[in-house]
């Protein structure tokens, strides 16, 4: 036995290939007892020098045990007669022998890697020239277009939304009290105008929506509470209109608080 | 000693492996020959490579020998080597050919309207491409500028006429009307904000 | 379309520019051509050059063609500068691609099979090296990667194409048999250990 490291071995078959031709067995007619005997010893040194053994190497020991015993017990039937079946060599040979191919494959290729290390390629030339000032080809479709189009008017509606609502809230925060000042100064001047009486339309705001009718009529309920204000309305749905109050002790319109 | 034969393939592996152009003075020293010698084997080469039509040349160039591809063979390295850069239209270029293509024709105060930012340099950006053009001059006050698409915005989407232009279901709300386009005036902000810049 | 002479003058352009192996379909690309006919070119030109004894050659890898220096001539490469050795491969690493390149596609379970150890290391250093690549999943159970060799591979070890790869006689009669195929299935032994530490 040579003393040789574990590491020296790709595995478990070329520890087995190198004890073989070590002890100049063929291939072909493995001694198995003897083998396997030889397999085990070597694992055992390399335990023993505490060398770490790869589990892949223990386990073709125990292949090899395996072959052996069934190497030693002929199989024989029921009525005494030898059954005729395959080496249980032949697997272990096969195998074997692929392994040694692909050593012999590696070997041819360590041997070319080094025959062609003498072929030198060159690096590219510059290309920077070309490369830099590219053709370009405008990549579009019409669905492309249309969805950019849909995304845009998408988030246009929702912009205008937002924008509605936010206009919306700044109108609520126009106040009941600076809408009862509008309506008063414009109440006020019809009255100077000599009119007796003004309806409620004429004191709405120009372009008054359906929240600016809701806040004129809240303002003017008000200013009827507080400021001296009648308003009568003739029939359902018809028109206000807007007077002084008549003082029930005077008999003359009251004066603005 | 080599034979000229050898020499001469010695400095084409040489100016090959070299890159740069490789000086008669080191090619002699690597060969152990007189420079003029060697001189005149580069010189026997570049005759060669001319005579043969090669696609690489050798230039010399102060005392120097160097491959170099022959010029007039600049169409295939171009065509070898200029990669195609494949562009897309950014999203505001889309929105506005969308506007143009949908409303032509168009002023780019509409468009701005629409979009609610300037968009020149995107419109700018669409008649480099040759996808929208210049068709005349509105009618309306300060007679602006009108847009439409091109033939090659037809040819590049696909569409046999601006008929075939797909509907747009959401387009309804902004089709053009006529109290809409009176409105556009008052709609117009002043934009004296940053102008989009993200380019198409 | 260009004469024949124009045609091989542009393959040399074309070559000494792109540095890497030309690919047979992009020089028939660029000259509107059929691969069949580019091919012959490139290896008419290879012949020539051969036949000059000049100190660059064409070598061709899996369908591509490229300028080499000639191998005869890495003494004056030597001599001149000192090109990149680059670090031979490890006896494990030769064995892996020896296995990849004959049984290609192969998964890694075979190549552990035939070495009787792990080698998904080895094979990922033959990855990072070039060499090697995955070149999908098996239809087997598991759907395994499976793995192939690469142009590099060719190029490396002087092979225009796989077809090229040396027979080995000895061993040819041992070629692998479904019968044996099946065989190595019971012997699968659970590679359970640790991996194979020494790398390629």
């Amino acid at each position: 036995m040579y003393k040789v490291s574990i590491d020296k071995f790709e595995g478990p078959f070329d520890l087995l290939v190198y004890l073989l031709e070590n002890a100049k067995m063929d291939i072909y007619d493995i001694k198995v007892s003897e083998i396997t005997e030889q397999y085990i010893s070597y694992l055992k040194e390399m335990e023993d020098l505490n060398i770490e053994v790869d589990t892949e190497f223990i386990v073709l020991a125990a292949v090899l045990i395996r072959l052996k015993s069934h190497m030693l017990l002929p199989r024989v039937t029921e009525t005494g007669e030898i059954m005729i079946e395959e080496d249980p060599r032949e697997e272990l040979k096969g195998r074997l022998l692929e392994y040694v191919r692909t050593k012999k494959l590696a070997e041819m290729l360590a041997e070319r890697e080094e025959y062609f290390m003498a072929v030198h390629e060159k690096p590219a030339e510059d290309m920077s020239e070309y490369t830099e000032n590219p053709d370009e080809i405008l990549s579009v479709s019409d669905e492309q277009m249309v969805n950019a189009f849909i995304m845009f008017l998408t988030r246009k509606k929702k912009v205008e939304e937002v924008s509605e609502r936010y206009q919306r809230v700044r109108r609520r925060k126009e106040t009941i009290e600076a809408r009862i000042e509008y309506m008063t100064d414009r109440l006020e001047r019809k009255f100077r105008e000599g009119k007796g009486r003004v309806s409620f339309t004429e004191l709405l705001p120009e372009k008054a929506d359906r929240f600016d009718i809701t806040l004129s009529f809240m303002s003017l309920l008000s200013m009827i509470r507080n400021q001296g204000y009648d308003a009568e309305q003739k029939e359902n749905f018809g028109e206000i209109t807007v007077k002084r109050k008549i003082d029930a002790v005077t008999g003359k319109e009251q004066m603005d608080v | 000693m080599y034979s000229r034969k050898t020499m001469k393939s010695a400095l084409e592996t040489m100016m090959f492996m070299w890159g740069e152009p490789l000086e008669v003075k080191d090619a002699a020293a690597v060969l152990d020959e007189e420079k003029s010698v060697v001189r005149e084997l580069f010189r026997e080469l570049q005759t060669e490579y001319e005579q043969e039509g090669r696609g690489i040349r050798i230039r010399e160039a102060d005392d120097a020998f160097g491959y170099v591809t022959h010029i007039e063979n600049d169409i295939f390295v171009r065509k070898l080597c200029t990669p195609v850069r494949v562009k897309r239209l950014s999203q505001a270029a889309l929105e506005v050919l969308a506007i143009i293509a949908y409303r032509q024709p168009v002023t780019r105060s509409e468009i701005d309207s629409i979009r609610g930012i300037k968009s020149e340099r995107v419109i700018d950006g669409l008649i480099d491409k040759g996808l929208v053009e210049i068709s005349g001059r509105s009618e309306g006050i300060g007679r602006p500028l009108i847009y439409v698409t091109t033939r090659e915005f037809l040819k590049k989407f696909g569409f046999a006429s601006l008929k075939d232009l797909p509907e747009v279901p959401e387009y309804e709300e902004l089709r053009r009307t006529p109290e809409e386009e009176a409105g556009y005036g008052q709609m117009m902000i002043d934009f004296e904000g940053q102008e989009e810049s993200n380019e198409n």
